[in-house]
């Protein structure tokens, strides 16, 4: 499997690390259990076109987002992680948020 | 007082002329990383490409970060994060007829897209290396500690191409 | 018809024209007391129990392809029970006991093999985790020995112990560990519910659960509908899909194991090794293939097929260990569709959904868990309640904490 | 027997051979089949269940037959296709799966007993009594199964690896495939051209075919030549494609020394990932057998490799021929032979239309219906218009017909289509992307055809990658087409081989769909057909048209099993080349590593580095005393210690501060510069990830220290929380973890040893930059010895001649280097946690460290880390120490005194055990259920393994200094 990295090109499989799906993207509140539970562990696991998240661990360190059909490998889509500003911890200050 | 010798990742050893390739270790002199915190920069090397200042030479070495190689530091102070690197690499030069050949048993890019003036970041064997292509073969960084392992896994293809070609 | 040397000889001298069907070819009826989907070793065994241990026999097994079709006839084929963490020990020490009765309680020969298992270690923090699986593994009433590596040698002369990349500080050996023959753990159970009346049918697709007011009623399939009261869904692989007709997300992501066969060589390794360092593990078959295997290929995928960098990784591995193997070629490479979920266990319980329940996320060690999994899963579809051996296997525990993750590598699907 | 004037072998150039003992002479280009039939050699081995007698079926790698163990001086490699395997000079080889002798075989009893064997028969017994399985049965079976045998040493031959780019590859050097490649040199694209053969045209060497008007070799040459010169062509003889993978990749096995005598440094095999814009399959087609009676004795051959013996090899595989075929090709052979002047006993033809216009009695409308001879071929038996005529013969040459080798086009699960006409499978369009199938593996069948095929398919693939392409001439060629009649069988009441490597006759696969194995997978499985070295190749597509036939249905209907890699066997060696010895993963080394191999200090493996065990010296005998003194010397002098193994990684920006706050669970924004913080960081399931220290340099300068085991781990990690979670923050990291040489000084004499290098006076957790002459070092006060600690790090060039000097320093004061072993008791003593505390099922709740979790932010896990099973009923870190001072054990369970040991009652486990000097005894840290309230209780500690089962009493997990005032000192 070839992956096309926005920024190094076309590149081996070997060269990433994976990780899972796009589901880690979505930061839960503290507390919100449910939303942790489908942040770490719930996934839709479907049999077709899926938004997985890649690191090029082994060439520039950009974490990607890859749409990839499962079924049949094809991967339609890269983009870099970075810059989409996903997640309310993006949002927030250090100092908010309390045990 | 302490008076601290410096060594080379692979002090002592000499260069390999084997097959059409030359194997050796290269000073690059000082070596630092420039992570611009605005990515859009002028100045920064695209993606894969060189970038040669002078003597200095700034290569691209993945996302929002290169290596100023063999150069001062300049103002990219003001406007990225600097790290030294210097110690951080060995470099060796593999030149020669024969060395895309070889550099071909280890690295998984296509090297055809690889002309002077640009370099990739990827693996040999299984360590993270930084390839530049320069007139007649490529500059390879590897990390210090692996310096060991990268002259042997070229070595061994070198030595396995020399058997290749006396067939 | 009883299986035995006897009938055999007697069949053999007579032209072998007496052997019947192993199992009917039966049509679906409009209705079941109960409904397994899905024909592989966790269905058939589960058929096979509710029918033998709770006199359930008005059932029927829902395959969408052939008898045996998933990870049943496509893994090597390892047998053991070497966990260490309260939930699985208790499960995997009832499945073996399962197994070591097998062909006596199937009158099938699923060559059960216990040639002993051998986990090495290469360094001294993985000895002592090492011997906390042990100790675990005799806590629970199995067996387990520490090797040094001497202790290795006399067993596994063959290996590279002159390698220094990792070098071999010894191996936990589980004696009661070993192989059995896959494909035949599926038709032997398959016989054995077709014998005590369960229907199998085979091509038959499962399109839609049909659930009225929170309960389930009965399944769509590819040849009709089929009501019931009780459906179980065991279709590891395809959790997800199944799953998602009842309107479940489950704690599962797919994805691809490889494993390797080599040709036909005479007897060369006599255990099952496993090499956690290089994640690669190596049995020989009865037929004198080199049966192996490594790590999934890390990525989500139904595709049935692996990719170059993993099947490099276990061939590099296999000769860092033991390089006399070098000359054994590869016949044929494959790839198994694994249940991944975050903590690496399965899942053996109820659903919100009345009457539905779940066997699921056997990672890549279903195998193994075929008898005691279908023997939980019969007990629970029949009594409403959880096995005792399987009731840490809550759906729910992920969302609570309550883990089971042998590999400490944490909620990521794909470390497991 | 040699047929002057014919093949292609180099008659000037004999070359000596062995098999079994005996030595033979062919000459250069033989392989070791056209060898040992030019010899006369018929048998060459024995099959695998019945052990019958085999001889040369095929002319190529699908043979199921002459399989052969070849030696090479202490090594031998199994299973060795004598049709693929050239010979050399001193070549050895030798029949398997025989005993004592390849013509007196023991196990040729099992023939007699075949009627007890039938498929799946071993499900059905062995079961009684139950431990005769494994005792008697198995072994039994396992001994008798098999073929090759390995040498069971290590095979330390060279093997290489390599990666290779093209804009188009093409399989297979045939007719199609020189016409592909010839149209993608042209149009001045990146061309490979693989071939598995020794030399390219595939059956144009084998078959007395024309182009042009001339003979087809001669137009293989002038391809080969232009090929040959073109700068964007690449040639791959002995090369086979083995597997197709997604991407455009492709697997493939380049045989570079196996045709040699063994030389020094040249690698026997070399497997190739290639990746290829598009791919053109000219992989050709294979002959296939048709089912009789006694179809595999030696002798009886396809005929298209009696054809390739004949004009390849100038070979005559028999002395009077007989040909058995449903199809026009198989004339073609006859005609050669004749030709030749071999004598062709009869065409025995299947079609009652077929023609009669040959020089030999040729016999429609007929079958074979029996064979005679064990050893070899002697004579036949075939039905001809109701009557059974009787031949002698001593080579039958058969034809089923032609398999398009469609294999490639099924690694990504695609399914070929069944084509009734040909009466073969043929690719299904598309199935692998990029890869498009031309000539005889297409189903085209005539040499004109696929000459303009391959040139057409080939423009079509170059056009996907949007090149010009100007169609080229195709050279004239015979058009004919290829008639067949189906003949899959020739019913009888004795076995009919369909699979000869796993001895599947027609008789398994009725009785597996007797028994209900109906399913072609459940078929397969039962009877094993198609699971031998073959893969099935000779024998799928007839075992599935038997199949059809038993259960009624069609063979479109019935299908196929599923091809997958390799395409024809790869060594293990090959694909994992370069992972003998240290090249699985690479080697690291620290700046010190030479200095410790000269003190004699044995080196270990941590995680991918080599660090010194410890360091004896002289009236040393075990590690322990070593240890001991190790030990010993920090706590009463000063110890060096290289920790550069340790993750650095320097952390920058006006939000690195920020940044540091959300991946810790404690607060690093309030960190005075030039302090130094203790850090733990979750995963986001809440579990403890690493722990370490971190430094503050500056405003917003960090540098953070990972363990060694985690160091890329939490690299990733914190790539991952900035990418994702931190648009628009301001802070960049790299690693600097090569960049410093750093070296812990440790021990109540620790700062008078820094005293000696530098004035620098650090209060505990402070660091500051010194000048150690010329080289500015960072200097840390830190300790993980529980003494008076610091940490000094150096650019890496220095670090070894800072060793050195450390080491000699602290020699004057009476200390010295310490190593691993000694730097586990010291954190051990001191309660000190490391990896095998934070195993990864561990929270900060079970350290005890719940208050590095800061109530004033969130923090990646945090709140994974509140789920309830997280925080009850846990096991909780204690420090054990055994009555008496007895020895205990890491991996020891706990229970409570006077309990059954037995799990129900496991109360946790011992994770880190050490002999402490300092305290006398040995000490422990472990996990106990509710263990922190549970100090001073005695538990039973139980290590079945080592036969331990003594009292411990709980403690803290600081045995040492509690109060911490030597570390603060």
């Amino acid at each position: 499997m070839r992956i096309t990295c926005p920024l190094c090109g076309p590149r081996d499989r070997r060269e990433f690390y994976y990780y899972g799906s796009e589901d880690y993207l979505t930061q839960p509140a503290l507390g919100d259990f449910d939303a942790i539970d489908a942040h770490l562990h719930l996934r839709d696991n479907l049999a077709g076109e899926v938004r997985d998240l890649w690191y090029h661990e082994m060439g520039c360190a950009a974490w990607l987002l890859v749409t990839r059909n499962t079924v049949t490998h094809k991967i339609s889509d890269v983009v870099q992680v970075a810059g989409g500003g996903v997640g309310i911890l993006a949002k927030m200050k250090p100092e908010e948020g309390a045990l | 007082m302490v008076n601290l010798i410096a060594k080379s990742p692979l002090w002592g050893q000499a260069p390999l002329v084997s097959a059409g390739v030359t194997l050796a270790e290269v000073d690059l002199g000082q070596v630092t990383s420039i992570a611009p915190f605005d990515m859009a920069v002028p100045g920064f090397p695209a993606p894969n490409t060189v970038v040669a200042d002078g003597a200095a030479r700034l290569v691209w070495t993945g996302r929002g970060q290169a290596f100023l190689i063999g150069g001062p530091v300049g103002d990219w102070a003001e406007v990225a994060a600097v790290t030294d690197q210097s110690d951080g690499w060995a470099g060796l030069s593999l030149l020669g007829a024969g060395a895309v050949d070889v550099l071909a048993r280890l690295v998984p890019v296509d090297l055809r897209r690889l002309a002077v003036g640009d370099c990739a970041r990827t693996q040999l064997g299984h360590m993270a290396v930084i390839v530049i292509a320069v007139a007649g073969g490529f500059e390879l960084l590897v990390f210090r500690s692996m310096a060991q392992t990268a002259w042997h896994e070229l070595a061994t293809v070198i030595k396995m191409r020399g058997a290749r070609l006396a067939c | 018809m009883r299986y035995s040397g006897l009938k055999v000889i007697t069949q053999g001298l007579f032209g072998n024209k007496g052997w019947g069907p192993v199992w009917r070819d039966p049509a679906p009826k409009g209705e079941y007391d109960a409904i397994i989907i899905g024909g592989g070793g966790h269905g058939l065994s589960t058929a096979y129990y509710l029918a033998k241990n709770h006199g359930l026999t008005n059932i029927a097994v829902l395959e969408k392809g052939y008898i045996g079709s998933g990870n049943v006839g496509r893994n090597t084929t390892i047998v053991r029970a070497n966990y260490f963490l309260p939930g699985n020990s208790e499960f995997y020490s009832h499945s073996l006991k399962l197994w070591e009765g097998l062909e006596a309680e199937l009158n099938y020969n699923v060559m059960h093999s216990q040639r002993g298992l051998i986990n090495l270690f290469h360094s001294d923090g993985q000895r002592d985790a090492f011997v906390r699986r042990g100790n675990a593994m005799i806590n629970q009433g199995d067996d387990a020995i520490l090797l040094d590596r001497e202790g290795v040698r006399q067993h596994l002369p063959y290996l590279d112990f002159e390698q220094t990349r990792f070098p071999i500080y010894g191996g936990l050996l589980h004696p009661r560990g070993g192989t059995a023959r896959h494909d035949a753990v599926a038709w032997g159970y398959a016989r054995g519910a077709d014998q005590r009346g369960v229907d199998l049918i085979q091509n038959c697709e499962v399109t839609g659960i049909d659930i009225e007011g929170g309960r389930v009623v009965g399944v769509q399939t590819t040849r009709g509908s089929i009501r019931a009261r009780k459906v179980g869904m065991v279709v590891a692989g395809r959790s997800g899909q199944v799953a998602a007709m009842a309107g479940m997300r489950l704690p599962i992501e797919s994805h691809v194991l490889q494993a390797f066969v080599t040709e036909g060589l005479k007897p060369c390794i006599d255990h099952v090794v496993s090499f956690g360092m290089g994640h690669f593990y190596i049995s020989q078959s009865d037929k004198g293939g080199l049966v192996f295997g490594g790590d999934i290929d890390f990525y989500a995928s139904y595709a049935s097929r692996g990719n170059l960098p993993m099947v490099e990784h276990v061939m590099e591995a296999g000769m860092t260990l033991m390089p006399m193997i070098g000359r054994a070629k590869v016949l044929r490479s494959w790839g198994g569709i694994m249940d991944m979920t975050p903590d690496g266990s399965p899942i053996i319980d109820k659903t919100p959904v009345d009457g539905l329940f779940i066997d699921a996320g056997w990672n890549y060690g279903g195998f193994k868990a075929v008898p005691a999994s279908g023997w939980c899963m019969a007990h629970l579809m029949a009594t409403g309640e959880s096995h005792a051996v399987a009731r840490r296997f809550r759906l729910d525990r992920f969302k609570t904490g309550h883990l089971l993750d042998e590999e400490g590598t944490g909620s990521q699907h794909n470390l497991h | 027997m040699r047929i002057e004037g014919k093949g292609r072998v180099d008659r000037l150039a004999p070359v000596r051979f062995r098999f079994d003992g005996v030595e033979y002479r062919g000459f250069e280009g033989d392989t070791l089949a056209s060898a040992l039939l030019a010899n006369g050699v018929r048998l060459v081995g024995r099959s695998f269940k019945y052990h019958r007698p085999r001889g040369v079926m095929t002319a190529g790698s699908e043979e199921p037959n002459a399989l052969v163990e070849v030696i090479d001086g202490r090594q031998q490699t199994p299973n060795v296709r004598a049709t693929v395997q050239e010979i050399y000079e001193g070549l050895e080889a030798k029949s398997q799966n025989r005993w004592p002798s390849l013509k007196y075989d023991v196990l040729a009893v099992n023939d007699l007993a075949s009627r007890f064997l039938t498929a799946g028969f071993y499900y059905k017994t062995f079961m009684w009594p139950r431990k005769f399985w494994e005792r008697i049965y198995e072994p039994l079976i396992r001994r008798a199964a098999g073929l090759g045998s390995l040498s069971g040493r290590h095979d330390e031959a060279e093997y290489e690896k390599a990666f290779a780019f093209c804009d188009l590859l093409v399989i297979g050097a045939g007719p199609a495939g020189l016409m592909a490649a010839l149209q993608a040199a042209r149009a001045g694209a990146d061309v490979i051209l693989a071939d598995e053969a020794a030399q390219m045209g595939g059956r144009l060497l084998a078959d007395s075919a024309e182009i042009d008007g001339k003979p087809a070799q001669d137009w293989v040459a002038e391809v080969l030549a232009e090929l040959e010169a073109a700068p964007n062509v690449r040639l791959m003889r002995r090369t086979t494609v083995t597997g197709a993978y997604d991407g455009g990749t492709f697997g493939a096995l380049e045989r570079v020394g196996l045709h040699l005598a063994a030389r020094p440094d040249l690698p026997r095999e070399c497997f190739w990932r290639i990746v290829a814009g598009q791919a053109v399959l000219a992989a050709g087609a294979q002959e296939r057998m048709i089912a009789f009676e006694g179809n595999d004795r030696p002798g009886i051959m396809t005929a298209s490799s009696l054809r390739t013996y004949l004009n390849q090899y100038g070979v005559a595989a028999g002395k009077r021929v007989t040909i058995f075929a449903n199809n026009d090709d198989a004339r073609q052979t006859a005609r050669d032979l004749m030709a030749a002047g071999v004598t062709v006993v009869a065409i025995i033809d299947a079609r009652p239309d077929a023609s009669v216009a040959e020089d030999c009695p040729v016999y429609t409308g007929a079958e074979v219906i029996g064979t005679t001879g064990r050893h070899g071929l002697t004579g036949i038996t075939f039905r001809y218009h109701g009557g059974e005529v009787q031949l002698a013969t001593d080579c039958l040459g058969v034809s089923g017909g032609w398999n398009p080798l469609v294999h490639l086009t099924c690694h990504m699960n695609g399914r070929p289509q069944w084509d009734g006409a040909l009466a073969a499978f043929v690719p299904q369009a598309g199935a692998v992307p990029g890869l498009h199938v031309a000539g005889a593996a297409a189903g085209v069948f005539s040499l004109g055809h696929c000459l303009a095929h391959g040139a057409e398919v080939a423009a079509a693939a170059l056009a996907v990658l949007g090149h010009k392409v100007a169609p080229i001439a195709v050279p004239q060629a015979d058009e004919a087409g290829y008639d067949i009649m189906p003949v899959w069988e020739v019913k009888g009441s004795r076995r009919a081989w369909l699979d000869f490597a796993n001895d599947v006759t027609t008789k398994d696969v009725r009785q597996a769909a007797q028994e209900g194995f109906a399913s072609v997978e459940h078929m397969k499985r039962y009877t094993t057909q198609g699971m031998a070295p073959d893969q099935g190749k000779n024998s799928n597509i007839g075992a599935l048209a038997v199949l059809a036939d038993a259960t009624g249905r069609g063979i479109a209907q019935t299908g196929v099993t599923t091809y997958r890699p390799p395409f024809s066997p790869v060594s293990i060696a090959a694909i994992g080349a370069g992972g003998r010895a240290e090249g699985f993963a690479p080697q690291r080394f620290m700046t010190s590593h030479s200095a410790s191999v000269e003190r004699g200090a044995p080196m270990i493996e941590a995680g991918l580095w080599y660090r010194p065990s410890y360091f004896p010296r002289p009236g040393e005998v075990t590690w322990r005393q070593a240890c001991d003194r190790e030990v010993a010397m920090v706590r009463s002098a000063v110890g060096v210690c290289d920790v550069s193994t340790l993750g650095k990684i320097d952390i920058q920006g006006r939000d690195a501060a920020r940044f540091l706050d959300l991946v810790y669970t404690n607060v690093f924004s309030t960190l005075p510069i030039g302090r130094v913080r203790y850090g733990l960081m979750l995963r986001a399931d809440g579990h403890v990830l690493d722990d370490g220290t971190t430094a503050r340099l500056a405003e917003n300068h960090y540098v953070m220290t990972t363990t060694t085991a985690a160091a890329g781990l939490v690299m990733r990690h914190l790539e991952f929380v900035a990418q994702a979670y931190c648009a628009g923050w301001e802070v960049r990291f790299i690693s600097v973890t090569e960049q410093w040489a750093q070296f812990a000084v440790a021990g109540p004499m620790a700062k008078t040893l820094i005293d000696t290098l530098t004035q620098a006076d650090l209060p505990f957790m402070g660091c500051a930059l010194v000048q150690l002459g010329d080289v500015t070092a960072r200097l840390f006060r830190i300790s993980f010895s529980g003494e008076q600690g610091y940490e000094i790090a150096v650019p890496a060039r220095y670090g070894e001649a800072l060793f050195r000097d450390l080491l000699a320093r602290a020699e004057t004061l009476g200390g010295g280097p310490y190593g691993m072993e000694a730097l586990n008791v010291l954190r051990i003593e001191k309660g000190f946690i490391t990896h095998s505390e934070i195993h990864g099922r561990i929270t900060a709740f079970d350290i005890g460290m719940a208050k590095m979790i800061s109530a004033k932010k969130d923090c990646i896990g945090k709140g994974a880390a509140l789920r309830p099973g997280l925080l009850e009923g846990r096991e909780q870190l204690v420090g054990l120490r055994p009555v008496n001072d007895a020895m205990i054990s890491a991996g020891a369970h706990l229970f409570a005194p006077g309990a059954e040991v037995k799990r129900e009652n496991d109360q946790g486990y011992v994770t880190s055990v050490c002999y402490s000097p300092t305290l006398g005894g040995y000490l422990g840290l472990a996990f106990l259920q509710d263990g922190r309230a549970r100090h001073g209780e005695m538990v039973r500690l139980v290590d079945h393994l080592r036969g331990i089962d003594l009292l411990c009493e709980v403690s803290d997990p600081v045995f040492y200094d509690k109060e911490g005032g030597l570390l603060r000192g």
